[in-house]
Parts: structure tokens; C-alpha cells; sequence
């Protein structure tokens, strides 16, 4: 494939029109991730309930249209969830596109997300689909009320 | 343009269907080059300075030849005045060592606003060990630096001055001229950081009068691991060697060792050997083109691309100075730069997305990154064309 | 000896007349190794790290096979312990450099009595920055360490050890288990100088618990211009970074700049790319034939050399302890040693002579030089025996 | 040429039977000149008088044949002249071995002394054969009493 076959419709429309592109005012984990390489720059909002189900999210910033799309995407496939169910849709995500071990299970489980397979072939923009899921990675782990701070090189 | 002899040379750039513009982050080699060093590897290869075999005295004197090559092509006044080190990175860390000795509490290193990483956190560093003050030529948004100043900017605290010749982000030629004499006018130094004009405008060290001057081999179409440091005799003497070990000593005991003279006293250790003979052949390539003819090859190419930017609608050029090299970057209005050099890509035109080593230059213009397509004599009006269209194609495909 | 396929792979040994005995000083390279380089150059040359074009992603994804592979050979945990430098003297330079923070006046740092220059002298230089003291191990005549005082010279006051592998002088291969086991048991940390062991020994990083560890490329069948460093993540995370400039950066502001993770904070500017390219295949081809075969070649041409020796009456060797790898230091009653150099060349037999950049070795044994001649798995007894040859005819001619 | 040809008869008889090889004990002039690459470490003493003519010459310590019979067959050109016509001789040798511009005149004036002229092709050895020499040259410069110190590097 070539760099062009990455940038499919949905990762346009996605780009072009990023679902749960807000702050959140109440969120209760913040988390800002940086990738100093391409200047990518996004903050991700969660508000967790107590029952540990996601119940309302938010992202913003500015980058490329992978990493943007792939945080619109993120948002919309996560939100409503239990935050377990979150964090095993990163580490899905995550080996989708670093590792060559995604099994079908796992692929079934990400959906429309799998649309992003393609970015594998390219190192370099790795990061870039990489960096809002890192972000929320660390807003899971981080205490409530805390803002945490990741960066990919 | 008339360089197809030039374009033939290189293997990578003749391979079907790639339009390399990134030599502004390393340049392509020619087969002379490539051939200079499978020989020496092939044929002649021994260890220098030491080996009494015959093998070993032809590499030392080899290696030697090349070292009298770099005099003459900068126009030192002695080889005793070229270090080689491993790249510019390593020829800046030197100086900045080396000088840091004379650097005082309160004085002054200046800087410009769009220095490569590699020219301005070494002397961040220092300023920050001596208590001395970092002190910043701003520029225009041409990408020109703002001179009215420079009476205050360069004064009686400045103690040296490192200032690229030619900015890697934007291709803008500095007036280094200028610049050397005021600060000479007050005693300070000049270290000049040639990584971007060294293969593509003529240099020479003893009518700029300049203090110090680096480049590095990979981006004047020699190999990698290897890079020249010119400095004054005078002032090389009075530094301090940068790294310690074999080569650079004179006498060595477990009280007290002294070194040699130089250029050996900064070049501890067993020299990149193949990489300086390739270096030579690199410079060899470029004095039989000449650089007038490189010049204005690129030259040529400027033009041309910017004036078929023009019909790019969303695309910005940063820094238009009328006075550089073949260097643009360019931002497109709805496409971020990472998705300008992948897309490129699958044009199979390789230009170069980010900040380019220079943070400050894109705080400078409020921007994460730039696309930047650069130049070298090996490119084509072609190479150009190709990444017109795949602008075109991205601008539209992105509205 | 049954080493002619591998002799065949050296274009510069496969020389008609040529007897390459210098390998403790370089190694000539394989085929392999130069082919890598070459093709690189011709098809695949590009930019690391930071191109989005597929000519620099597959160039980057080769880089970092390189380093995994180098992390495999030594056996470290992580290849964020691995840092290429440009050769085995900078690796200690930057760990003299970062360690120094941890050294405090009256400390004490530990080296051998035949430390190369390259590991004696960054060491001297902190000691004395910091009024700490250079202690040394002592050794025997047949070139032993001296560790019956080992709990005196090891004690609560040292911070550092900074010990080679393997002689360059000598070719005793030191107990360094034994060193690092004591040092460990007081907190001291132990840097291992393995140029002479590497291409000639099994190391495992991992099980010797060696908290550094540096070699050159070019002693171990690789190109000039790169070296490796190994680190404990720890540590290195402890360090100050050594050369500052693109590529070992997070941000950078006029005012404040912040450094990438391991490995690349200590990789400053563009990296000897092809040289890690050519120090991969390197690599490959010592695995290939096998450091146990290897080393048994080295070893029977060593004892055939000491066996041979004995012909010639006048010849004494330095340093004959048992436990040692291919390198044979000599004198001749009456010949000088750079006589005897260039008499061999004459021979077509190439052997080093001088101090072989341990002066304080030479001291020891007070002499001024010695002739050297030294083993890699290209060589064969037909390269002893014409060393012999040409000895028997130096003995005679100065009587 | 190989290096065996540089080993001429009369060079290792110089070498074994160094002429001068002793220390003045009222030496007007003394140098010390050392090859660090090698080890070469020699001493030179000259007594002129108040003609400036060298009424006596003495060399010491060690080195290599190429070295000692350098300085061996120095001693014994220069016994007994001007101290003008020693650094002339002085020139020509050094000029006979570090470049091809000796010219038929000059190497009249070497005399014997051009047998070293082979070393010019063995760089590493040329400091063995000028090592003296310059330490002569150095000798010739000082202030009588004063002892200078040379290094070829
Ligand atoms: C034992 C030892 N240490 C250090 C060095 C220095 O290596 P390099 O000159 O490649 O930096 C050498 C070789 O010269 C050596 O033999
Ligand atoms: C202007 C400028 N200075 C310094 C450097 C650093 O050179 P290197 O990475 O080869 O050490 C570069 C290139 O990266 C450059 O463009």
C-alpha cells in the first residue's frame, strides 16, 4: 500500500469533523500527550463516574489528520464504557498497529478502528496514531483531579 | 538546467520513480564517493599514524592529503587549523568546551533566533554553567535577521558570537560578513555553523576572517561519521583538549600526561579513517562541478519551484527572503505537514515534515512544523513538478 | 586450522604477499561488511529518525535492527542500554563526563597499570577536576594483575573502576568477574574497556554485571566511526547527557531545553548511519563463524607464534602469562623495535611497534617500545612463519 | 626500494658503532629531542668556541638505527665547522628527506649523508632521522648553557 490508501474516507471525515473535540469542565482525568517529532499536541478529557464507566469524554489540540482522527475515533468508541473495557481497547489499538501479533478476536473487538492497520507500515506516524491512546492510557492510570503529562519520540 | 551528467553519478537519485528534496537533512552520494571508500576498504585499508608498514603509512598519508584538501577548499592558512570530528554536532560541543574556559559571569554569547539545535543548546549550556546571558539576533518574518540593533545585541560583554551561515528551516543567507567584523570590532569570536552553505556557496575562512567554522561530511555529499572544525591556530592552542585518549598525547604517566600539538590534540582515538578519505573524494566532487555551477543549479530550481507554488492556492512559503539557498518550507492551509510528507510520499517525493531541529524557528512563525523541500545539484525540474502535483492532490483532498 | 573460507571473505588479507599482523590495532573488514555499506550508499541511503518518506523509515527501521542485534550480542536487558558513539574513546569520555557528578574530592577511581590512553587519561583528567585520586592496579611481569591487595585498592573511597577486558599490550585477558564481584560489594561501579575482547571473547553484559561497556567497530571486523556503549539504563538515566544538539531533544526554548530518553539522549546530531549499518553485518558475521571458533583459531596461532618464537635467540617476549588472547609483545636484543617494524614490512609482514598507546605498560617494562604482532581468525601459520622469517633475518643483520 | 634497502652497510655500522656517543661534560650547548611515537631520546652537546666554530660534538641515549646513525653521522659532518655551515648542512638533510626538492648541489654538501635519503619514503621514519638534527637545530638556537627540549610528532 501506499501512504495515500492510509488516509481513507473515514480518517477524512474523522479529521475534518473530530467527534467530542471540547474540554470537558468537570472532567475528573486530564491528561496532555505530546509528540515533540511532528509537533502533534492534544489533551484528553475523561469524566468518570463511580461506577468507573466513562460518561462523558473530550479532546483537544492540534496535530495531523492520523493523529486527530484516530483521537475522534477514540472518543466516540470508548465513551459509555467501563474504563477496563477502555483499557483493553488501547492495548488493542496499540498492538494493531506496533506489533504483527493482533489476533482476530482482538480485531473484531476494534471495529471501524482497524482502519488504522495501515499506519504499521509507516514507523514514523506510528506515533501519531499512537499518542491520544497514550494519553488516555495515562489518564486511566493517573489519580483523579491530576493532569499527567506523556510524550512519544 | 543541464545537469544530467551530475544526476547519472548518483545511484539513489537515478533510481526510478523517487524525487529525493530532503538534502537539506543529508545529502546523496556520488559513485565516486561510494567508490572511494569500497577501495580503500577493499585494497588499502590499515590504521594511521601509528603503523610502520607500508600499508598503514599510505593510509596515514591518504588520510594526510585529505586534511591539506580541506585547507585549501575553506582556505585556511594551515592544516594544523582542521579537526576532524565525528559531524558538526561534535565540532560545536568542542567549542563550546573549549571556549567555555574564557566565558565569565555576566557575559555575553549571542545567537540567532532561527540556530539549528546544534548551535544553540551547547551554548545554553555553557551560559547557563558560566552565569553568562544567551542573547538572540531575532529575524523578520522573511526569514532575514534584524540588524538595527546589533550595536546593543553585539557589545562589550559578548564574547562569541554562533550564527549559522544559512538557515536549514528557511535557506536564508546570513550577512556573516557583517556580523564577524562587528564582533572583531569588540573582541568577541565568531563560530560559524556551515552544515547548510559549505556545499553550496563558496567559503573562505581567511577573508571572512571567521574564528571558528563547522560543516558536516553527510550533507556535502561525502559519507556519514565525519565532519570538519576549522579554527584559528591561536585560539586552538589556547583551548583545552575536548576528549582524551591515544593520537593526542605527547607523554603519559600516571602523575601527569601532555599533549600533542595540534590538529592531533583534538583528535583523540582512531579516526573515523574510510570516512575522511571519502570526505576528500566528497571534495573533490564538488571543485571539479565547482560551486559556481551548483550554485546556480540550485539557484535555477528556486525559482522555478516557487514560481509553481504560486499555483498551489492554500500554500504558504515561510521566510521569503529574496537571499537564499534552495531551501523552502511550506505549510499548506488544511494539511497538517506530517500528512503533506506522507502523501509526498506515495508520489514517491520525499521532502522532509517537522521542526526541523530549530524549535525556536517554528515559535518564531507560531507553527509545530513546516514542509520543507530542499535542494542539491543533483535535482531535476522534474523532481519539482512531481511535488507540485502531490500538492495539488493533498490541497484537494484535504479542501 | 581450517580457516581458508573464512580468509577468502577478506579482500585486503586475500593480498599476494601481504601478512596482516596489526589486527589489535584494526581489523580488516569482510566483504560483508563493506557490501552492506556500499549497497546502503547506492540503494537505500537516507536520513534517520526523523524522515516520513519510505527511503528514511526503511533507513531507520535498519538503524534500530542494529541496535537490538547489538543488544542480543552483548546481552543487555534493553537496547536503551545500547548507544552508538563514534568509537570506544568517546564512550569513555562521555561516561568519564557524566560520572564525574558522582565523584567527590578524596574519592577514588581505580584503572590498571596497562590501561590503553583511552582509558586511563578522561579518568586522570576527573581526578583531578574533582581532587580525587587515581589509584592502580599493579602487574606482575607476565602481565598478571596483582590482587592480593585487592581489598585495599577496592575499598569504601572508590566510586569507579575503569578496567579493559583484555590488554592491547599484552593480551592478558584480566579476571574481570573477580574485579566487578569486589566492586559491587562495596557500591563501586565498573566500567569494562572490552576493545580487545569482543571480537575475540563471549561477553554477556548481563551475567559479568559490568555497569558499562564500550568497544570500537573497527577492532571487531566493523567500519571506523563507531562504537558502541553499554550502560546500565539506571545509570545512563543518571548521567548528564554528553554532546548536546538535534535528535537527544524533547523541547527547546530560548530559555530552558528538556532531553529525549535513553538511547537517544546521548546521541546527539546526525549518527554515524551507515557506519551502524556496516557494524550490524559486523556483528553478523562474527556470529556466523562463532566467538568459540574464532577464539580457538586465535588460540592455536598463538601457541604455534610462541612455539616459533623460540627459534629466535634473541627474542624476548613481554608478558607471558597463560591466560591470553592473540597478541604477542617482543623485543629483540639489538634490534630497536621500529627497525624491526619496517624490516618486517619489508617481509610484507605488518606489525605494530611503539608503546601501542600505553605508555605507562611500557614504563613498567621499561622500555621504550615494543614490536607487536596480533591475531584475528583471517590470519594462518603461513603469516607466523614468514614473521619468523623476517625476525631470523633482523637478528642476523644487527647481530 | 623496500625498508631493507634503507639498512645500508653504513648505516649499521653507524648504528653499532656510534661515532661521538658520549656525553661533553663542557658542552656550550645542549638539546634534547624526543620521538614520543617511538621512544627515540636522545641528547645532544656542543662546545663552540669563540669563532663559532663546534671544537667539539657528543650525542647520547637511545633509539633506533635510522636515529642513531642519524645522529652518528651528523656528529661526525660537523665537527670542526662553522656553526653557519652545521645549520646549512642541517637544511639540506632535513630538506633531502621531507621533500623532493634537494637539489645536485645540496646533495654534494651531504655527501655520505644522503644515504638516509630512502627514509623520505617511509613518513613515519623521517622523524627518526631528522630527530637529532632538529635537536641540533634547537641547539644552535639556544643560549649557551641552556638546555632546549624538542618533540617530533
Ligand atoms: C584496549 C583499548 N582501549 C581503547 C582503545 C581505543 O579505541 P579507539 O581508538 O577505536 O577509540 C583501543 C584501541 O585503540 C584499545 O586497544
Ligand atoms: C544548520 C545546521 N547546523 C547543524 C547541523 C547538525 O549537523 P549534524 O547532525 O550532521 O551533526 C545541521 C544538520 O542537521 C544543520 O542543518
Amino acid at each position: 500500500m501506499t501512504g495515500r490508501d492510509l488516509y481513507q474516507d473515514m480518517i477524512m471525515s474523522h479529521n475534518k469533523k473530530p467527534r467530542n473535540f471540547k474540554k470537558l469542565e468537570d472532567a475528573t482525568h486530564i491528561a496532555h500527550g505530546v509528540n515533540p517529532l511532528c509537533g502533534d499536541d492534544f489533551y484528553i478529557y475523561l469524566k468518570v463516574n463511580e461506577d468507573n464507566i466513562i460518561e462523558d469524554i473530550g479532546f483537544d489540540g492540534s496535530g495531523c489528520a492520523i493523529s486527530k482522527s484516530s483521537g475522534s475515533l477514540l472518543t466516540s468508541s470508548i465513551i459509555g464504557k467501563h474504563i477496563s473495557d477502555a483499557s483493553e481497547l488501547k492495548d488493542c489499538f496499540i498492538e494493531l498497529i506496533t506489533s504483527d501479533n493482533s489476533t482476530e478476536e482482538s480485531k473484531q473487538k476494534l471495529g471501524k478502528l482497524t482502519i488504522f492497520e495501515g499506519v504499521k507500515d509507516y514507523p514514523i506516524r506510528v506515533k501519531c496514531a499512537t499518542l491520544v491512546w497514550r494519553a488516555l492510557e495515562s489518564a486511566l492510570e493517573s489519580k483523579v483531579g491530576e493532569t499527567t503529562e506523556i510524550s512519544t519520540e | 538546467m543541464n545537469n544530467e551528467s551530475i544526476v547519472k553519478q548518483f545511484p539513489v537519485i537515478e533510481k526510478e520513480g523517487l524525487h529525493y528534496l530532503d538534502s537539506a537533512a543529508t545529502c546523496q552520494k556520488p559513485n565516486c564517493v561510494i567508490d572511494a571508500m569500497t577501495n580503500f576498504y577493499k585494497e588499502e585499508y590499515a590504521t594511521v599514524h601509528r603503523g610502520i608498514y607500508d600499508l598503514s603509512q599510505k593510509s596515514t598519508i591518504k588520510y594526510n592529503n585529505v586534511r591539506r584538501q580541506i585547507k585549501d577548499f575553506i582556505g585556511a592558512k594551515s592544516e594544523k587549523e582542521v579537526i576532524f570530528t565525528r559531524g558538526a554536532t561534535e565540532a560545536i560541543n568542542l567549542v563550546a568546551n573549549g571556549f567555555a574556559a574564557f566565558i565569565s559571569e555576566g557575559d555575553e554569547i549571542v545567537v540567532t533566533e532561527t540556530e539549528h539545535h546544534a548551535n544553540l543548546l551547547p551554548w545554553q549550556k555553557i551560559a547557563k554553567q558560566k552565569k553568562a546571558k544567551l542573547i538572540v539576533i531575532p529575524i523578520l518574518d522573511s526569514g532575514d535577521l534584524i540588524l538595527d540593533n546589533i550595536d546593543k545585541i553585539i557589545n562589550q560583554n559578548t564574547k562569541i558570537i554562533a550564527i549559522q551561515h544559512v538557515s536549514n528551516v528557511l535557506g536564508t543567507i546570513h550577512p556573516i560578513e557583517t556580523i564577524i567584523k562587528k564582533a572583531h570590532s569588540i573582541g568577541a569570536k565568531v563560530l560559524i555553523d556551515a552544515c547548510q552553505s559549505v556545499s553550496h556557496i563558496p567559503i573562505n575562512v581567511m577573508s571572512l576572517d571567521c574564528d571558528f567554522l563547522c560543516f558536516s561530511g553527510h550533507k556535502c555529499y561525502g559519507p556519514t561519521g565525519i565532519g570538519v572544525l576549522y579554527g584559528k591556530e591561536e585560539l586552538l592552542n589556547k583551548m583545552e583538549p575536548y576528549q582524551l585518549g591515544g593520537d593526542m598525547i605527547r607523554t603519559v604517566t600516571f602523575e601527569e600526561s601532555t599533549f600533542a600539538e595540534l590538529p592531533m590534540k583534538f583528535e583523540a582515538g582512531t579516526p573515523p579513517i574510510v570516512e575522511v578519505i571519502g570526505l576528500g573524494e566528497a571534495i573533490n566532487f564538488i571543485k571539479k562541478i565547482g560551486l559556481e555551477k551548483i550554485s546556480s543549479i540550485e539557484k535555477e530550481l528556486l525559482e522555478y519551484a516557487l514560481k509553481e507554488f504560486k499555483k498551489i492556492k492554500t500554500l504558504k512559503v515561510i521566510g521569503d527572503t529574496k537571499n537564499k539557498t534552495g531551501v523552502i518550507s511550506f505549510t499548506l492551509e488544511n494539511a497538517h505537514p506530517h500528512d503533506i510528507g506522507t502523501l509526498c510520499d506515495s508520489f514517491g517525493v520525499a521532502i522532509r515534515a517537522g521542526h526541523h531541529c530549530s524549535q525556536t524557528t517554528m515559535q518564531h512563525y507560531n507553527v509545530a512544523a513546516t514542509a520543507r523541500a530542499s535542494f542539491a545539484c543533483y535535482n531535476t525540474k522534474k523532481d519539482i513538478d512531481k511535488l507540485v502535483e502531490a500538492l495539488l492532490y493533498i490541497e484537494e483532498m484535504f479542501e
